[in-house]
């Protein structure tokens, strides 16, 4: 019985890295999006340049749950490689199309999906002389075989192929073509459209298709900031592309060419934050933009900025670890490396987006924070927020707002100034006053060190002033902890004795998991964190509720570690539930998690690891 | 602000400069380095060259890594702003404080462990970068304040306080920053005075990337018979390979200097630097008579000093990334934020 | 009324560095040994070569509680510029020797101690003609002097004086001259001896004098290190040089001279590591010794070795953080930084030693533990352990004692393998076998990375295989968990409810302080943790007490996160104990906290921090 | 076990060695990289220097970084254990093998991102203490693994595929190698196979630390028009200064050969490299020639290929270090363990 669908489905791609399918798939995506249904698109792509497999996966919900699901309703089979276990994939009663022209009868082993096979390379031979442009076209071919198949109006995509190749109209005809080639073929041979098909709809609404690394550049550009030092890593390449192609557009002055910002692409990691570190010093908004093995590099400098209290950011798009681990699938497992990161006593101030519009709002934000709070921001993404697009609301920006330089001195508040101290904690916060280098001629100058200092920046080794400056940086995080953005609340239906508690990319996993479970007539609250020191909300939660469940992509809890240590929770009441192998977490999972769990002793799971 | 320790008055009869500042105004806070120290006469030079420059002190940013040498900002220029980095990563932080804010004058401090050990890549990055700054080595050829292992910049051979000796290749810092395209290099010693200060005066007025390698001994631990980097080693085996004076804008070049085996090079704010040659196969505008100047000096056992090279307009880091003239740091939201309207085209395109 | 003690006092020199002071206070220190009385000498010197104020204790303890006491019941003030806040540090009826060659009675404000002045430079300018001789000789007239004050034998000085300059007659006979000078000053100026002396005794039985640092290099070269890479950084450059200096001696082949060692001075921590790496993949025992800025300088070879599970040890000579910090204090705060080391889901093995004695003991069997278990294993020492001697048992070696290599398949055996899989788990017990390069022709070789893999060590994306591997690694560190040295229990005399966790150099500390508490009628259980991952008997000790106070030597309770992290233990029931300044915890300080705690709500303070 | 992947049977005509392997013994599993990459290549010619040196597959030990070129290990000596580091680190995880067991042959295959990037510092130490090892740079000017960015070996002015100009000075390898010790230097070009293989087997045959920089194209990210590391623009420029041919020790040197403008020159285990000069101003046995050599190219803009610099009797880490013959990691107790005895007198010089 085959699987009938409107607007609900999961179709998958399987090709091969640098064959050029990644544009028609996109291209094959938006006109789902063009008709106004909302999709959440997402690559698996290899650690290499070309010839291995990768896959793109469309989530088309018209609901608007976009995390990733699990399963394919429809698989099209580009890549030989690949063929049975993507076969594997597809749920009973789902489609398979694939490239008929060689024989494969043999290899079909499953009687419960409809197989819709298409000779697209014999199609693509004969009409096409040049071999690339076979292998180009043969990708539109088979999404003009799609439309027909799932009902997407050719016109939507004739119309982003108009814009795509807007000006160069032998392109479009060739593409339109070839689309036209595809359509037919699958109208002759297969009964259009599927029982799984796209209907136009109006909720995808006002929503936006951006990537998280697009959004966070974007972000800085916004946010102020001028100085970007890097060095490229997956998967942040693209976060630091994003901001060098947006300062390009709007940063450079018309009338003289010249560029407001400046971008080094620095020889390694150490030298990022280095240069970063020394703007941010001088006065400038720096970032840098790294993931998991950059971190690490990273520590020392990390170290000096908590100490120094020097403004800096860090994005931190997260892959999987440890080590070089694996570079092209994503995992939340750099709290503890971030919150703690460098020798001594150290904590850093982290924000921790859920998605694109999260994070250019962080994206800006971060540099307020860390000139308010004098000290480093890590912004925390991961692969799956900044590698693939989401649905999300549109950017905003209130053009009012003005940027929080925090406490810097001008020139005429140090004439006036009484005394100035830099690590002097005037006002009670925790945060001292700050001057930058060539602002006064006779007032104002001092030392910055990593080594202990007095209350006026002068060198000391004594126990008092040591004591005095650690115990006003724990004053100013308590600060931090007020300042940053609250937890975000989505409460039951009904009043319920189970929360559930999450971060970052699972909150989509996690909405549409709240609705199954619901939906089961099991009813959790859950709470988002979006930053680190924790809000005391967080315990509050914690407390009104019986059972309370921690999510996370990573193996060892911790966000749950975090929590223990910064508020003082007990680990008893907190069951954690990990996933960890690199693929974007599911709500097919968390629903399975935590309605097994509800009928198990809430900390089983957790204290296997010790018994 | 620890200069503020030391009283400063100003005495009728004290010399002042343009800006009417005297030596004091140039001073830092008491030296805490052993004696002695060949980095304390480094200090001493860099004040004196600051003040014959008239540069406005705190118009200077002081940057160093870690050890004795990098100390050292602590214990000059007192109305400057400074920053005791990291081990071996001054060169990074110095670079992006200078992308911070181009109108500031950069002096980077570091020592033969913090450049040619730890910080060699960092080191190396900056020249090639052409970064606009001052960058000084204090070399004494061991790691004095974890008392005097030896550094990269060890001769091989070389015996140490305590009978070892030097087992690598050593590191010139001075043919490395040539090869990697510093566009000022220039070697000296700590105990010359007269060499040093306009060497450093011209470095200062030079536009990018300005290296001086200061072999400056270690009073404490490597100023013994056997080492190469002692007082006595090096007054012996240094050998100029010519000596300069610069003259200010204003100023007018006093004829005998043009004549004979010198040449006048004007620096990118009008100066003149004179150099008078004294190692006649020495041109210091030829990159490769520069290297081979150098490879004759190392086969011969001697110590090359004095301008090595010098490229007349070279272009610095600002100018290869074509930043506004404004510094960065001094940006507001007006020209930094795109707002609302451009976001809403941004927006539509991502649908 | 002038303090009265035999055998229990300490006395504090406040010197210029660079003076030449140490080996005259050294020599001091040595002759109350000497004279079978227990001593605890420390240096409290600052991060510079020559100049700056720096000072020398001695804690003379017949009871043996040689931990720091803080207060100094005799004071040698020998440097002017510290004049003043030494005279402060007097007990009441304390004693100040100070050299009366310039009169300073301006200075002398406290009436309440007993003031012994002696023109120790005038003396010494009509006695010796070189200055430098004034200024050497001058250190050992006050030793004479104090040799008369104290009661101290001088023959056992003069014994002291022999064995050092052996040979040098010349030297001898004329610190010999010194010494009496200073001593017949004294007996002719003050009523000799004090009522603080010392007196013979064998309290201090077969104990050896030794820094941590020294037993750290001896105990690698007992236990088979080969390779030793490092970079100098205070304070554990003597760890590497004590590791030189005992292979010099004992690692010289004396037939060819040839070396069965090798040392390394890298440009850098992380290429320190690198060697140390490299030389543990194949397989020799390699090792490194750093402090905190090096441990964060680390990290990625960190993460490598633990993911490619290759064996090494890493020496961390802790000191004061964060950054910088205070690179001459003590301090036990890279505990985080070393157990979570770097991105990514990461554990590492500690093992904390609390003194000389077991530091030799750990820095034998580190290298067991590591190539057993095939990771890294660090041996957290501070400054305190490190560079101060400390009286400690003889050492012992049993000679039948062999080598643990672990799991290393030899040629003989892949001959005979089934099959090989590097990162198979045959035994259950998460270790996987391992081969070296060179061993056999056909088989057992296989391709180290810091990527994932599959159990035959091949290349792999997949979450499956990733998520295996992940999870050995959870097993291997139970095993870790068992085979790790246990806790050390020190019960009260009469039961309690009240119990003490601490670890590392606390102990001396902490032994004094149960006594003094139980004085008080305060009786507490005290348990030393000796690594992490942490024993199962630790979880114990805190469920059997009502009251559980963590003592710790920095300023977030880093000790506390890894016990509530890795043994699911609530903070509630940790009240947490926190010294940070970095001189080395004293008994009256933890007397104080104690007994204060123990009338105040358990968690209170360490609620503050969220409150 | 990666290679298992291939099966591999010996087909009788199939040429086999000294040692009777064949070719295949001496391949790994097979490329991901991209069809046409220059690093292809390179490894095929390193398989063809050890199988033609009859080199044992399993006392070769592979280290390398990261990047498509640290991928290569894992395409070649599928019987040779491999350790693929991290990134810029190949150097000190090689040094401490080799360190381990001096009985092996090193080989370290790294990038140009990988080696002058952030492994800069780790390269130039490894050089100046001459660790015996054969380090081979697979230099395209560009990261490929993350996508075509400029390295630090990019010529300025040469374009990115997306148009961008290289700002920097391109560090040169060669010339640095050569500053800093090493004593067996080379330049080549994945596409000269010819001179790329005895290059290769003579850097095997060479005692200390022997590099050689091939230039290797990017064919996805760095073949363009406008890039100095096209297999266009690398043909078109490059230039050998010299020809050589390995002779193993047995076999007898042909007369031809020592005549006219060519050296030969012994190397350590007795077989001997026949040099036919091609650039007649090049002494590759003298480090200031060599040097003037590079120097002239640069200018000229050549790139100078083959036999760059070679020092005889070079000392290689451990006859510097004096550590024994046997490998450290074969020792036992026995020569380890000092023993109580020992313990004894060492405690009781601590009372
Ligand atoms: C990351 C790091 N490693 C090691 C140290 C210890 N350290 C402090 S200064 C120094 C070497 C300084 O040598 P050099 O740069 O030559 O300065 P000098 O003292 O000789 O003037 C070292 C290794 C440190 N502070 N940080
Ligand atoms: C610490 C760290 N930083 C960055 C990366 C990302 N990365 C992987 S390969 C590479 C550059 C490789 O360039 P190159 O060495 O020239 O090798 P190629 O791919 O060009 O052969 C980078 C930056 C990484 N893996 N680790
Ligand atoms: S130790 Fe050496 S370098 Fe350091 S201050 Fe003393 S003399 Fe100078
Ligand atoms: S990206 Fe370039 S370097 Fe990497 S495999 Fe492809 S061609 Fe080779
Ligand atoms: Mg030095
Ligand atoms: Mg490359």
């Amino acid at each position: 019985m085959p699987i009938a669908a409107v607007n609900d489905f999961v179709i998958r791609f399987a090709n091969v890295n640098g064959s050029g399918s990644a544009s028609a798939n996109l291209l094959f995506a938006r006109s789902i999006l063009r008709m106004g249904v909302p999709i959440g698109p997402r690559n698996i792509f290899p650690s290499n340049i070309q010839g291995l497999p990768t896959w793109y996966e469309v989530r088309v919900s018209e609901a608007g749950f976009l995390g990733a699901r699990g399963g394919a309703d429809i698989l099209v089979a580009m890549n030989p490689q690949t063929f049975v276990q993507d076969l594997a994939a597809i749920e009973p009663g789902g489609y398979l199309f694939y490239d008929s022209t060689r024989p494969i009868a043999h290899l079909l082993t499953r009687d419960d999906i409809v197989v819709l096979g298409m000779p697209l390379t014999e199609i693509c031979t004969k009409e096409y002389s040049d071999s690339r442009q076979r292998q180009l076209y043969k990708n539109i071919v088979y999404v003009g075989a799609l439309a027909a198949l799932l009902d997407i109006e050719l016109s939507v995509i004739e119309t982003l192929l108009r814009e795509r190749f807007k000006g160069k109209d032998k392109l479009i005809t060739a593409n339109l073509h070839a689309l036209k080639i595809g359509c037919d073929e699958a109208q002759s041979r297969f009964q259009c459209p599927l029982s799984v098909r796209v209907q136009r709809s109006d909720a995808a609404g006002e929503r936006i298709l951006v990537e998280g690394n697009f959004a966070a550049g974007l972000g800085a550009v916004y946010g102020g900031a001028t100085v970007c030092a890097w060095y490229p890593i997956t998967p942040s390449t693209s976060l630091a592309e994003s901001f060098e192609s947006n300062c390009a557009r709007y940063r450079v002055d018309a009338a003289t060419g010249k560029k407001n910002y400046a971008i080094v692409q620095a020889e390694d990691e150490i030298a990022a934050i280095g240069v970063a570190v020394g703007a941010g010093w001088n006065g400038a908004r720096a970032f840098t933009a790294t993931s998991g093995p950059g971190i690490s590099l990273m520590q020392e400098f990390f170290g000096l900025a908590y100490f120094a209290e020097v403004p800096v950011v860090v994005f931190d798009v997260q892959r999987g670890g440890p080590s070089t681990g694996m570079p092209t699938r994503t995992q939340q497992s750099d709290l503890l490396a971030a919150a703690f990161a460098s020798h001594g006593d150290t904590t850093h101030v982290l924000l921790i987006p859920d998605g694109p519009g999260e994070t250019f709002e962080f994206g800006a934000s971060a540099f307020d924070f860390a000139e308010r709070l004098q000290t480093l921001v890590f912004v925390m993404l991961d692969l799956d927020i900044g590698m693939n697009a989401h649905l999300t609301a549109p950017f905003r920006w209130d053009d009012a707002r003005a940027y929080d330089r925090g406490k810097v001195l001008s020139g005429e508040e140090l004439e006036t100034a009484r005394e100035f101290g830099r690590y002097n904690d005037v006002d009670g916060d925790g945060i001292p006053y700050r001057t930058l280098p060539g602002t006064h001629p006779t007032r104002g100058a001092y030392f910055t060190r990593g080594t202990s200092r007095d209350r006026f920046a002068r060198y000391t080794e004594e126990s008092g002033p040591y004591v005095d400056n650690m115990e006003r940086l724990l004053r100013k995080f308590e600060t931090a902890r007020r300042l940053l953005p609250r937890p975000v609340l989505k409460a039951a239906a009904k009043p319920t004795r189970v929360g559930v508690i999450h971060y970052g990319s699972t909150a989509q996993a996690m909405d549409e998991a709240q609705a199954l479970l619901a939906r089961e007539g099991l009813h959790v609250d859950t709470l988002r964190i979006r930053a680190f020191p924790l809000a005391l909300e967080i315990a509050e939660f914690v407390r009104e509720h019986e059972q309370v469940f921690v999510v996370e992509q990573n193996r060892d809890a911790q966000m749950r570690t975090l929590m223990t240590t910064d508020l003082e929770l007990a680990p008893a009441q907190l069951t954690s539930i990990l996933h960890f192998g690199g693929m974007p977490i599911t709500a097919r999972f968390i629903v399975g998690e935590i309605a097994g769990r509800l009928r198990r002793p809430a900390s089983a799971q957790t204290l296997e690891r010790v018994s | 602000m620890t200069y503020l320790g030391k009283p400063k008055f100003h005495h009728p009869s004290i010399a002042v400069n343009e800006l009417g500042y005297t030596r004091r105004d140039y001073e830092g806070s008491m030296s805490t380095l052993c004696a002695g120290c060949g980095h304390d006469a480094i200090s001493a030079a860099i004040i004196h060259a600051c003040f014959e420059l008239s540069l406005l002190p705190h118009r200077i940013a002081k940057l160093s890594g870690i050890g004795c040498s990098s100390k050292t900002p602590t214990y000059m220029l007192g109305q400057s702003h400074g920053f005791n980095s990291v081990h071996g990563r001054m060169p990074s932080v110095l670079t992006g404080a200078n992308l911070a804010n181009r109108d500031l004058i950069y002096l980077g401090v570091s020592g033969d462990g913090d450049t040619a050990s730890i910080g060699l890549g960092q080191f190396a990055h900056a020249m090639r970068r052409g970064v606009n700054m001052v960058y000084i080595v204090e070399n004494n050829g061991v790691y004095g304040l974890t008392k005097g292992q030896f550094s990269a910049t060890a001769d091989r051979g070389s015996k140490s306080k305590k009978g070892a000796g030097a087992l690598d290749q050593p590191i010139d810092l001075v043919g490395m920053a040539i090869g990697l395209g510093a566009s000022f290099v220039a070697r000296s010693f700590s105990g010359d005075k007269a060499q040093l200060v306009p060497l450093i005066k011209a470095a200062f007025e030079h536009k990018g990337a300005a290296f001086i390698d200061v072999i400056s001994p270690c009073v404490t631990f490597n100023n013994h018979a056997g080492s190469t980097k002692s007082f006595d080693y090096v007054r012996e085996h240094n050998i100029a390979v010519n000596a300069l004076d610069v003259i200010m804008g204003r100023e007018p070049i006093e004829v005998d200097y043009a004549e004979g085996g010198s040449q006048a090079v004007t620096m990118h704010d009008g100066s003149t630097v004179v150099l008078r040659k004294l190692d006649a196969n020495h041109d210091c505008r030829d990159r490769s008579a520069a290297l081979a100047t150098l490879e004759r000096a190392r086969i011969a056992g001697e110590i090359a000093t004095g301008l090595i090279y010098i490229e007349d307009e070279a272009n610095e880091l600002h100018g290869v990334l074509g930043t506004a003239d404004r510094p960065l740091n001094e940006l507001s939201e007006r020209e930094l934020c795109p707002g609302s309207k451009a976001l809403a085209v941004i927006n539509a395109s991502l649908r």
